[in-house]
């Protein structure tokens, strides 16, 4: 069991590994974290509100590659029809959330959508989960959306994926405390710090965060402590991350970690692995090759409304 | 019987929470205590388990609409004023409104801004924001000017698969009175208020009344004054402002928003540029000063329009 | 020293208990703590910035009796000439913050104002003050002030007056902390709870409070527990308040506190408490006469214009 | 030597600090990093102790900037795009822009906004938010669209005693160079860009290139099209509008913000208002569809007014 997980698992982080054509903001260095906690939703039935650097989780909690491809190549066939793009993209009506740029601001709207789901009585065992940056925990939308989920007690795991940098920003000017899971008490909800880079402790983590919360016990706070392995994006080479010694264990790439723990568990040989890197490799390419045969936007086809209700629409083209 | 404007407020959510159990309340001390202004009284007794008490955070208040509105929830969320929106203001904005377009998933929500201007009330309990978010792609900007629009427009909000920005006028909260509600009247239409040959008003909520008092003097020196009352701003119904146009041959637009922009320029570039033929005389507009809101009682009821600036401006346009 | 101290603050709450005419928002039940912080800053030096319910900390801090009456009257002669109101005067030049509405939104202005101190050179041995309720911490506007402050050290001195309601909301509906105290951790700053209705209580923690911010410890956040005596505004009877044995304790009112122990140390006799109160009364009385007499604005007088730069005002009037 | 107009917004941020030491600048990523369009790179350096990082807090990064506009510093604040200052909204409109009007203190804080389109920024990288702020009493909304106008109105701005909404458009950053940045133009007044007898496009920002070349399309087929850079949308000059609409008799306003309210329904209701004569046909304006801002080029390139879009327009105007 344990072990399929940790399989589903390691693809997912080939595939995120060998990463997506066009992508800009990418999650190396936080794909275990993010796995660990996306392998814990079900595609479908959970509710998901993936950041920025989750490519891993989504791909973990289900999200097929092919949609992930047509949303960066921003083709009519992807799920944001290209209108919006890449890490914006999301299925809302599958509980599959789609982030506005606006960090901190979707923690509320997976939290409505568990509140709606236990006023309609239809929860059932699902939860929800979110994520946000150690950058994203200064905004106030996450402080007002944590403070509301606490006290709705809702069923949500909420991942804080600590890599130290805000963009170019450290943590130093972002927040004055030890730990970021030092506010989980402020909030009255379970904090729970893990070594991010550890895909073992991770899995761990998340799966007693994700039991406690189904359990009844409100929102669980899940801090992971890592480091972003680039720039903030593929334009930024990150020469302000000044000294790798200080950072020298949150730096290592989780993706060695957890290869090296697959095999000293006997869950994988070396080989395996390198077939399932292939197999990676493989399905990305059969995505990207499928998706660029798709058509892009024809804005004489599109139909410029913003509101679903026709008749209120006024059509104010040009 | 005779039932207040706030009192329609209360009956449309009352009937809105009885006729489909996917609807719900959220706001700051609507619960037990029923609203600042008394909205949602007895509402929680009546329904209970759907009206809730939140916490002061007006940005996470709309995005848990937002959010249970994808999963099938109809809520209203009620800001206590209209000027606190301005805390969710980017939830609204950039997270309800954009939501279909984005994702072709609804966002049936209902926001309710108690709005406008009351004696004494100041520069952050006054505002008027229907300009500020009808420039919002998404977004559906109603404005009810008299009991039997508060009511059906507010029922009918809650049956829009689109966020709803609902401007209740505080002002008219409890001088406004019906006998009852009246007939449902589709939203995007305007009404005329008061048919005339004159000349044309278009405005909308608080200022429909003063502007069909100003109607009223002006027919003492033999004038007969059109008054529209959009009722929503957004979708505008350009069609009948037009075709009153047509009839009158000069228009005033009359608001209670800032000056800068928003519903009255909006009118008038309309008309300006869809109907300039149909106009004998400049196009005018009316609205409050450019300035925050003011506190004590006299400066306020010079800042926002009233019946004397109207007929004034009236007897400008008339005597063009 | 500590006897003179004390004095001014029973002379501020007992002006503020025979409180003011047109009054509105009323601090009954909270004023030992508030003026336990107020009497700590010194007027036209310090940076305060009070909030609804500080009328007892506006008074220790040295605002003159005739300002507030002046601004509830709405007289042109009142800092505010009209244009605002009530609690949200202020005269900013002086470093006394005037309020807007939007609950947590002061505290940033607070934050700045010191923040500028520093850079420029004019802090010495200034500090600043600001206050906050039970139900304004849900804010993300005070989130995000309050992370900045600590981030920036500042020398802020934070009151939480958590009186058990926001307007009617209990707090079981505003957070899901035991103790608000407990958000100090989490954003790295000094933490401090006090009996609200214990003046001398108040007096020492604020003190301590003070004396550690200005020693550079960095924000202090002051936590009271205490109870709204009163309606939220004075057209509401608080019958939503419940059940009065349960805040049997934060419910007794401060002010016979006080004026117990003052007596019980020897600092003043029932005679003399009697006197204060007849002076108070006698000075609010002056000051609503004086105001009473002063001209109300006039709309024709009146600029309406909200630029400072003539040059660049539109004057846009109906 | 050639500066383009993000080179023209370093310069000014360096001479702002150089000549007044109560200036200094605030925001995301500016320090070390430059921020992330650069436009205060090295700043840190040469200000040692007078750029400052902070944290993601655009709420509280106002709030700051207006409490030291009251000690007496004179603030830049940089939000690190303007969509994002749609959180700082409230500071703005309410705590900053009200802070004089309440209590006669200057509140002289500069608030950057990258704004506007480019290619595949998508709904929250793109927006245009200068219709929004403009309706608000206490601001004053700049928006330069030359090299020389980034420079010297943002080198103004900072000496302006109220806060200075200023837009500075990002599809200008390295697309437009000059040689040097000329001379000073006072904030307020609007600049005929391209003399014309035959229609006036009033416009501002990067829709200014647009204007001009569908004014160049135009003069191929025999007509001369005045273009006026408005500079700053509020104050609006309306005066040099008026003067060029008197020797046009035709008007298109055009500009990259929503389409409903905003600045050109500004423009077009005050020359509707003010110069109803003047007009020989009616008023048009041009602006982004009424959709959020597409992340696809293709669809982006249809969505905001371009070239193609204003010669369009013009060849309508004139034929009327
Ligand atoms: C409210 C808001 N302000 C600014 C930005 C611009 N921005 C995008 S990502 C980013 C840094 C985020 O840092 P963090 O939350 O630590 O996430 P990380 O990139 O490190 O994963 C910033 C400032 C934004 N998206 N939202
Ligand atoms: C952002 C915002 N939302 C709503 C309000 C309306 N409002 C004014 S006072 C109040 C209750 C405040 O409660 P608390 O912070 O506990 O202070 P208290 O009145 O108990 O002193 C509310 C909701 C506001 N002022 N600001
Ligand atoms: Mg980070
Ligand atoms: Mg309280």
């Amino acid at each position: 069991m344990l072990s399929r997980t940790l399989e589903e698992k390691l693809g997912s982080l080939y595939r995120a590994g060998g990463r997506i054509v066009g992508g800009v903001y990418l999650g190396r260095g936080q794909e275990a974290f993010s796995a660990a906690a996306g392998i814990h939703l079900r595609w479908g039935k959970d509710v998901y509100g993936p950041l920025i650097r989750d490519q891993a989780g989504r791909i973990a909690y289900g999200e097929p590659i092919l949609d992930t491809m047509r949303t960066y190549l921003g083709v009519v066939t992807g799920p944001m029809r290209g209108r919006d793009g890449n890490i914006h993209r999301g299925q809302p009506q599958k509980g599959y959330m789609a982030m506005i740029s606006h960090l901190g601001s979707l923690v509320s709207v997976v939290s409505g959508a568990l509140f709606a789901r236990r006023l309609l009585g239809t929860l059932g065992d699902t939860v929800g989960a979110t994520s946000i940056g150690d950058g994203g925990t200064s905004t106030g939308a996450f402080h007002e959306a944590i403070n509301m989920a606490a006290v709705e007690k809702l069923p949500l795991v909420v991942s804080v994926a600590n890599n130290q940098f805000a963009y170019s920003t450290p943590t130093s000017r972002q927040y004055a405390c030890e730990n970021l899971v030092d506010r989980a008490v402020g909030y009255g909800i379970d904090g729970h710090s893990v070594d991010g880079t550890d895909l073992l402790a991770c899995l761990k983590v998340f799966r007693s965060a994700f039991q406690r919360t189904r359990a009844g016990h409100g929102p669980q706070m899940v801090v992971g402590r890592l480091l972003r392995l680039g720039g903030h994006g593929e334009h930024d080479d990150a020469s302000y991350i000044p000294d790798v010694k200080k950072h020298e264990h949150e730096g290592r790439d989780c993706l060695i970690v957890a290869q090296q723990q697959a095999m000293d568990l006997g869950w994988a040989t070396k080989a395996e692995l390198d077939e399932w890197l292939k197999n990676a490799r493989r399905e990305v390419d059969k995505a990207q090759a499928q998706a660029s045969k798709e058509p892009t936007p024809d804005p004489y086809r599109e139909s410029w409304q913003a509101l679903s209700t026709q008749r209120l629409a006024e059509g104010m083209g040009q | 019987m005779s039932l207040t404007y706030l009192e329609a407020i209360r009956e449309a959510q009352f009937e809105a929470l009885r006729q489909n159990p996917n609807v719900f309340l959220y706001g700051q001390d609507i619960s037990t205590f029923g609203g600042a202004f008394k909205a949602t009284k007895n509402l929680s007794r009546e329904f209970p388990g759907r009206v809730f008490d939140s916490p002061i955070s007006e940005d996470a208040m709309i995005g848990m609409a937002v959010g249970a509105a994808i999963e099938g929830a109809r809520p209203i969320v009620e800001m206590q004023f209209a000027d606190f929106s301005s805390v969710g203001f980017n939830q609204i904005v950039n997270q309800a409104a954009t939501l279909f377009w984005r994702t072709n998933t609804p966002c049936p929500i209902t926001i309710r801004l108690p709005s406008g201007g009351t004696p004494g009330s100041g520069p952050f309990h006054s505002q008027s924001m229907e300009s500020i978010y009808a420039h919002y792609p998404g977004l559906v900007i109603l404005t009810p000017a008299t009991v039997e629009d508060a009511y059906w427009m507010l029922l009918e909000s809650v049956e829009i698969n689109d966020p709803v920005i609902f401007c209740e006028h505080k002002f008219l909260y409890y001088h406004l009175k019906s006998e009852d509600f009246g007939e449902a009247m589709p939203i995007g239409k305007a009404r005329i208020a008061r048919p005339g040959r004159d000349a044309t008003i278009v405005t909308y909520s608080a200022m429909l009344h003063e502007s069909l008092k100003a109607a009223e003097e002006l027919r003492l020196d033999g004038y007969e004054v059109e008054v529209v009352d959009l009722r929503s701003v957004k979708p505008m119904d350009t069609d009948t402002i037009l075709a009153s146009v047509a009839r009158t041959g000069r228009l005033l637009a009359v608001g209670e928003s800032f000056p800068w922009g928003g519903v009255t320029a909006e009118i008038v570039a309309r008309v300006s540029s869809e109907a300039f033929h149909l106009l004998d005389a400049p196009p005018m507009r009316l609205n409050s000063k450019d300035t925050p809101i003011p506190y004590h009682p006299n400066l306020w009821k010079s800042h926002r329009p009233t019946t004397g600036h109207i007929s004034a401006a009236l007897r400008d346009l008339l005597r063009y």
